[in-house]
């Protein structure tokens, strides 16, 4: 059994790896017949793979009403909301759901009334923080962060049109900012990451990085 | 003074919302002069032909919205108003509806039909393999557009059969997206790619800008007001300089006052 | 834990909000149907997600569950008509069935199999399946980042180092050499084979800092996203709902 | 094993190098056709010498047939007659491809992809059209190597062998040195403070599932948090987003407490699943800190746009913050709020620095070597081209 467990998901990443690393370098079109088949089969599977996260999200939901955890009531809406939703998505506005997706039925009415505002909003409540933590906790408590605040103010000011109304400087040294230190620094950590990646990517293919593939035997 | 620093937060609250609605309200005027990555994205988009190909991918959700949808709406102008036949496809499931919503409506403005002067694909779940496989052949990628309707013979995609035809492609992105997006995409099939992303994502882009990667680049809401500056279409992003100037210097302030308090009353350990 | 004051405010700021679209409504600002209702909805869920500014309430958790689950819903259905139905529906299922023009994509099959493996992931005892639905697209997606990686990032990046130093004017001289310094600075901080004494140790702050110099360019940055998407929420507030500017 | 690996490589490289060698032909001073190297077999390379009186007005149209004889009727390339000259001619060729596959319609181009094309130059200017230069001839064929991709191919046999061999190496040799990582200590300054206050100590992991590196590193943190905790005889809470990382979490507390040898005052409860998403994570964690004021927080794990939030909370409660991500978004606000901050690498760096495990010991070690080479390329790149030799620049251009 630890065959079919273990061995043959470790053969499948090796050959699936070292089969699709070489493609790159074959420019023949039996080679690029291979990507395209393959590449469309992930796809697929990935769209697959979506339903896990909608899973685990509901099994969690379920589990805190089921248990009565303290503020189960809330994630009745969960449900709620999904479930309005996808009742309207598989009527299709009365063609049903094995027919052509319909334009402007109640499901693209709940996603630009419910679902866009709550989305755009939430974020933008980070706006009041930021500012809240700009006055009470911003602190150039070190040479670093005396660093960083600066140069943040220089582009916060060089980046808007009152910076040049406040200097004509401000928005040369917030343009130099970005394209010396920052770019120098944003390509040191890009290759860092890169190598990271490369790496990561090489172990997985050998066998030695199994993390993905979950606990357990 | 310390006390000053104690404040509660929703005093706070209180002028950051007031810095931004009295500049909307007032409607102060700021101009706002182009900047070269913008200005390279307009000169591209200009320089093409009638009936060239641009793809614009609206890699975001709503939570990116209120930065990318007036990126997405003045790029669209640009390309209607030019006759270039757009590409919309997206690699968020929740981009869809603000994909859709964006194109149709600057293509009724425009009198453009879909499947004829612009496609919308729709959505494919996998992003780097949706990529890699629309570069070997754009109708395995997408067999159907996001209505049903069979991509293969669509007069909207006349001469294209993989990104390698593509005459210019935009990434309207809200995370790692891009990235992918030129790994996978430009350099292995090269097109030109420009990308628009949010204020968070723009430092990451200068590498790419410098090392050629990327033709043009708009950040944020700035990038999007320059861009509607650019097309001659002004509208919310343009109107939204404004409070963001004053917005800008409000936080600066707090920045150095709480700082000043911070030193001059002498560090707490 | 619910005080008198915020019920009260509660209340006073519903009876506001049914106030204002009542009379949006009476004097035909908003139109009495799916445009006009909608924006109302929209304009509830936007002060029911700020309400978490005054402090955290029921409100708030209520409109953010409803949130997490429509987005679920929606993607849900996305996935279906974006995929399930034209891939595999489509594609597999309907012309087995049915004559259509093309026959069945047989290969559709494979995808479909490993996708449904995927779901064994939750049974106790065929949860090893699912691996293999893993081990496929994971290790296909190393094998295809490796060369990609080399070619778009290490290479393409260290081009643009190769250029000559002496660019022919002063500042432009100066900010090659820098651009050099700081990639190799940052490079050598995050170095970790060698302790960061002696000249390394200089080297490495130098690194920090250009990497400080950077974190301050993504605070801006920052700071300025986050300002935008209120703008643009309060733009929706004061032009789509009131009507006050144009 | 590994040599019978390299035979193989060096033997590709060498078939791959005398391949293409031929394809790009001498220096005939007449119209050639080839097909192109390196390519899928649905493209041929023209190539001719250029004439006097190239300008804007004049134009170069190059015909196809697919018999010696013709007719010449489908144009297959028309441009102008002072563009597409070839790189490095000096302006004294024109280079340019014509894809095969789009000449001709399908019924030709289905006879398999070995048929001869056949190509005629026609120089075409405002006044006359002169047909100069011959006919040429060429059959495309797909190439089973990409020559211009070899150097791209040596980094990615090198990296393997190097990420390999460190890895068997780190597992002999145990302890591989690391630098020392400044923040490890100010985890035990901080839980020192904790101690001497009596107040709890908060450990917050990130975003991200257990699958991910950086959860992967910050239970490592955990585990040596916890012994010191267990240790100092101080409380410490664990906030979890995800049910996995809480049960591994749970398991590495416990065993820190059974090694310190007080598994008594190991308490299940203080790990705990905070949320499931990511306000309703910020509101439970805001919460707890207000309330009980934990005199040290960690943030260890990949975040998002939280962290603001989650700092700033923690920061106007007085507590000593370590912060330690590789979400570089994130890291402006982590360093400007947090006494300490572990950037980026140095988060995996501190990992293995503390679990000792070779696998990350030795990864770490051959990603350090491939970034002091790349440091020594850079720098002698730029010293070498600017004494005008492209050497280096040369060896790692892109295919």
């Amino acid at each position: 059994m630890n065959f079919f467990k273990r061995t043959i998901p470790m053969i499948i990443a090796f050959v699936m790896g070292l089969l699709m690393a070489f493609q790159y370098y074959v420019p023949h079109e039996s080679s690029q017949n291979l990507l395209k088949v393959v590449t469309r089969w992930g796809m697929i599977i990935s769209g697959f793979a979506m339903f896990i996260g909608a899973y685990s999200l509901f099994h969690m939901h379920w589990n805190r009403i089921r248990q009565k955890v303290s503020g189960w009531g809330y994630s009745i809406f969960v449900f709620i909301g999904a479930g309005i939703t996808i009742i309207f998505g598989l009527l299709n506005g009365g063609e049903f759901f094995w027919n052509d997706k319909q334009a402007g039925t109640m499901f693209d009415w709940i996603f630009d009334n419910v679902q866009v505002p709550a989305g755009a909003t939430i974020f933008s409540i980070l706006a009041f923080f930021m500012a809240s933590a700009a006055y009470r906790t911003f602190r150039a408590r070190n040479k670093e962060a005396t660093i960083l605040l600066i140069a943040a103010i220089i582009v916060m000011l060089g980046r808007v049109p009152i910076g040049t109304m406040i200097s004509q400087y401000i928005p040369v040294v917030a343009d130099w900012i970005m394209s010396v230190p920052n770019l120098a620094a944003k390509r040191a950590i890009l290759i860092g990451v890169s190598i990271g990646v490369i790496a990561t990517s090489i172990k997985i293919i050998f066998g030695i990085e199994r993390a993905y593939l979950g606990g357990g035997d | 003074m310390e006390k000053l620093l104690k404040i509660d937060r929703r005093i706070i609250f209180i002028f950051v919302a007031l810095a931004v609605t009295i500049p909307l309200l007032f409607r102060f005027k700021m101009s706002v002069p182009p900047t070269r990555h913008v200005i390279s994205m307009y000169d591209k988009i200009d320089s093409l032909s009638k009936d060239s190909h641009v793809l614009i991918s609206f890699d975001y959700d709503p939570s990116s919205k209120e930065e990318l949808q007036p990126m997405a709406r003045a790029l669209l102008h640009h390309c209607f108003k030019k006759d270039i036949k757009v590409i919309g496809m997206t690699l968020y499931p929740a981009g869809t509806g603000l994909a859709d919503k964006a194109i149709t409506e600057i293509g009724d403005e425009y009198g453009k039909r879909s499947g004829i002067d612009y496609v919308f694909l729709g959505f494919k779940a996998g992003s780097s393999l949706v990529i890699l496989n629309m570069g070997e052949d754009i109708y395995t990628a997408f067999q159907k557009d996001f209505y049903g309707k069979k991509t293969a013979g669509m007069k909207a995609l006349k001469g294209v059969s993989s990104l390698r035809d593509i005459d210019y492609a935009v990434n309207l992105t809200a995370g790692g997206i891009y990235e992918a997006w030129i790994v996978y995409g430009r350099e292995k099939y090269n097109f030109d790619l420009g990308v628009g992303c949010t204020a968070v994502m723009g430092p990451e882009m200068y590498p790419f800008i410098q090392a050629k990667q990327l033709m043009g680049f708009l950040g944020g809401l700035k990038g999007a007001a320059e861009y509607e500056t650019l097309v001659g279409h002004k509208d919310r992003a343009a109107a939204g300089m404004a409070p963001q100037s004053v917005v800008h210097v409000l936080v600066v302030c707090f920045i150095l006052f709480g700082n000043f308090i911070y030193f001059t009353t002498g560090r707490k350990k | 834990m619910i005080k008198k004051t915020d019920i009260s405010i509660m209340t006073w700021i519903l009876i506001a909000f049914g106030i204002i679209n009542i009379i949006l409504l009476a004097t035909g600002k908003l139109g009495f149907n799916a445009k006009g209702i909608g924006i109302i909805t929209a304009v509830a869920i936007t002060l029911a997600m700020y309400s978490f500014l005054y402090k955290d309430n029921p409100v708030f958790k209520i409109a953010e569950n409803l949130f997490v689950g429509v987005a679920m819903g929606y993607s849900l259905i996305i996935i279906w008509f974006n995929i399930l139905k034209p891939d595999v529906f489509e594609a597999l299922i309907v012309p087995m069935f049915k004559d259509t023009e093309i026959g069945p994509q047989y290969s559709v099959i494979v995808p479909t199999l490993l996708g449904f493996f995927m779901f064994l992931r939750f049974s106790t005892k065929l949860s090893w399946l699912s691996r293999w639905s893993f081990a496929f697209i994971v290790g296909m997606g190393s094998g295809i980042a490796i060369p990609n990686f080399i070619n778009a990032i290490l290479l393409r990046q260290l081009e643009p180092m190769f250029a000559p130093l002496y660019t022919g004017s002063f500042w432009g001289t100066v900010n090659t050499i820098l651009v050099l310094v700081g990639v190799v600075s940052v490079l050598f901080y995050f170095f970790f084979s060698m302790e960061h004494k002696g000249a390394i140790g200089g080297v490495s702050v130098v690194g920090v800092w250009f990497l400080m110099i950077a974190f301050g360019a993504s605070f801006g940055y920052t700071v300025m996203a986050r300002m935008s998407l209120l703008i643009g929420r309060m733009q929706f507030l004061l032009k789509d709902w009131l009507g006050i500017i144009q | 094993m590994i040599k019978l690996f390299i035979t193989f490589v060096f033997s590709i490289l060498i078939l791959s190098c005398t391949s293409t060698a031929f394809a790009m032909g001498g220096g005939k001073s007449e119209f050639q056709a080839f097909d192109t190297p390196n390519d899928s077999g649905k493209s041929i390379t023209l190539r001719w010498p250029s004439s006097p009186g190239e300008s804007d007005h004049v134009e170069y149209v190059v015909y196809a047939s697919t018999t010696k004889n013709g007719p010449f009727e489908t144009e297959a390339l028309r441009i102008k007659s002072n563009d597409m000259y070839e790189e490095g001619s000096d302006s004294s060729y024109h280079l340019a491809v014509v894809e095969t596959d789009k000449l001709f319609n399908k019924e030709a181009s289905d006879n398999g992809s070995s048929i001869e094309y056949f190509f005629k130059l026609v120089k075409v200017s405002n006044l006359d059209s002169t047909s100069i230069g011959v006919i040429a001839s060429a059959t495309p064929k797909g190439n089973w190597f990409n020559s211009s991709r070899l150097n791209n191919f040596i980094i990615l046999i090198i990296f393997s062998i190097l990420t390999l061999c460190c890895i068997k190496h780190a597992k002999k040799v145990p302890g591989l040195f690391i630098r020392k990582i400044k923040g490890l200590d100010a985890i035990d300054d901080a839980l020192g403070r904790a101690t001497e206050m009596g107040k709890p100590a908060l450990f917050v992991h990130g975003l991200n599932d257990m699958d991910s590196i950086s959860t992967i590193a910050a239970i490592n943190i955990l585990g040596r948090i916890a012994l010191r905790v267990a240790e100092y005889d101080t409380p410490l809470k664990v906030s979890n987003i995800y049910p996995i990382v809480l049960s591994v979490s749970q398991e590495v507390v416990k065993e820190s407490y059974l090694e310190a040898g007080r598994p008594d005052a190991y308490v299940e409860d203080n790990v705990f699943l905070a949320a499931s998403e990511q306000f309703p994570y910020v509101v439970a964690l805001s919460g707890i800190m207000t309330r009980e004021k934990p005199a040290a927080n960690f943030f260890v794990g990949y975040f998002y746009a939280e962290s603001l939030i989650l700092s700033e909370t923690g920061a106007a409660t007085g507590a000593i913050q370590i912060a330690a991500t590789d979400a570089f978004t994130q890291l402006p606000f982590f360093i400007t709020t947090c006494d300490y901050t572990l950037m980026g690498e140095e988060l995996y760096a501190a990992s293995a620095y503390l679990s000792r495990e070779p696998l990350l010991l030795g990864s770490l070690r051959a990603q350090d070597i491939i970034k002091g080479v790349l440091i020594g390329v850079i720098i002698f790149g730029a010293i070498l081209a600017t004494c005008g030799v492209d050497f280096i620049s040369s060896i790692f251009r892109p295919g």
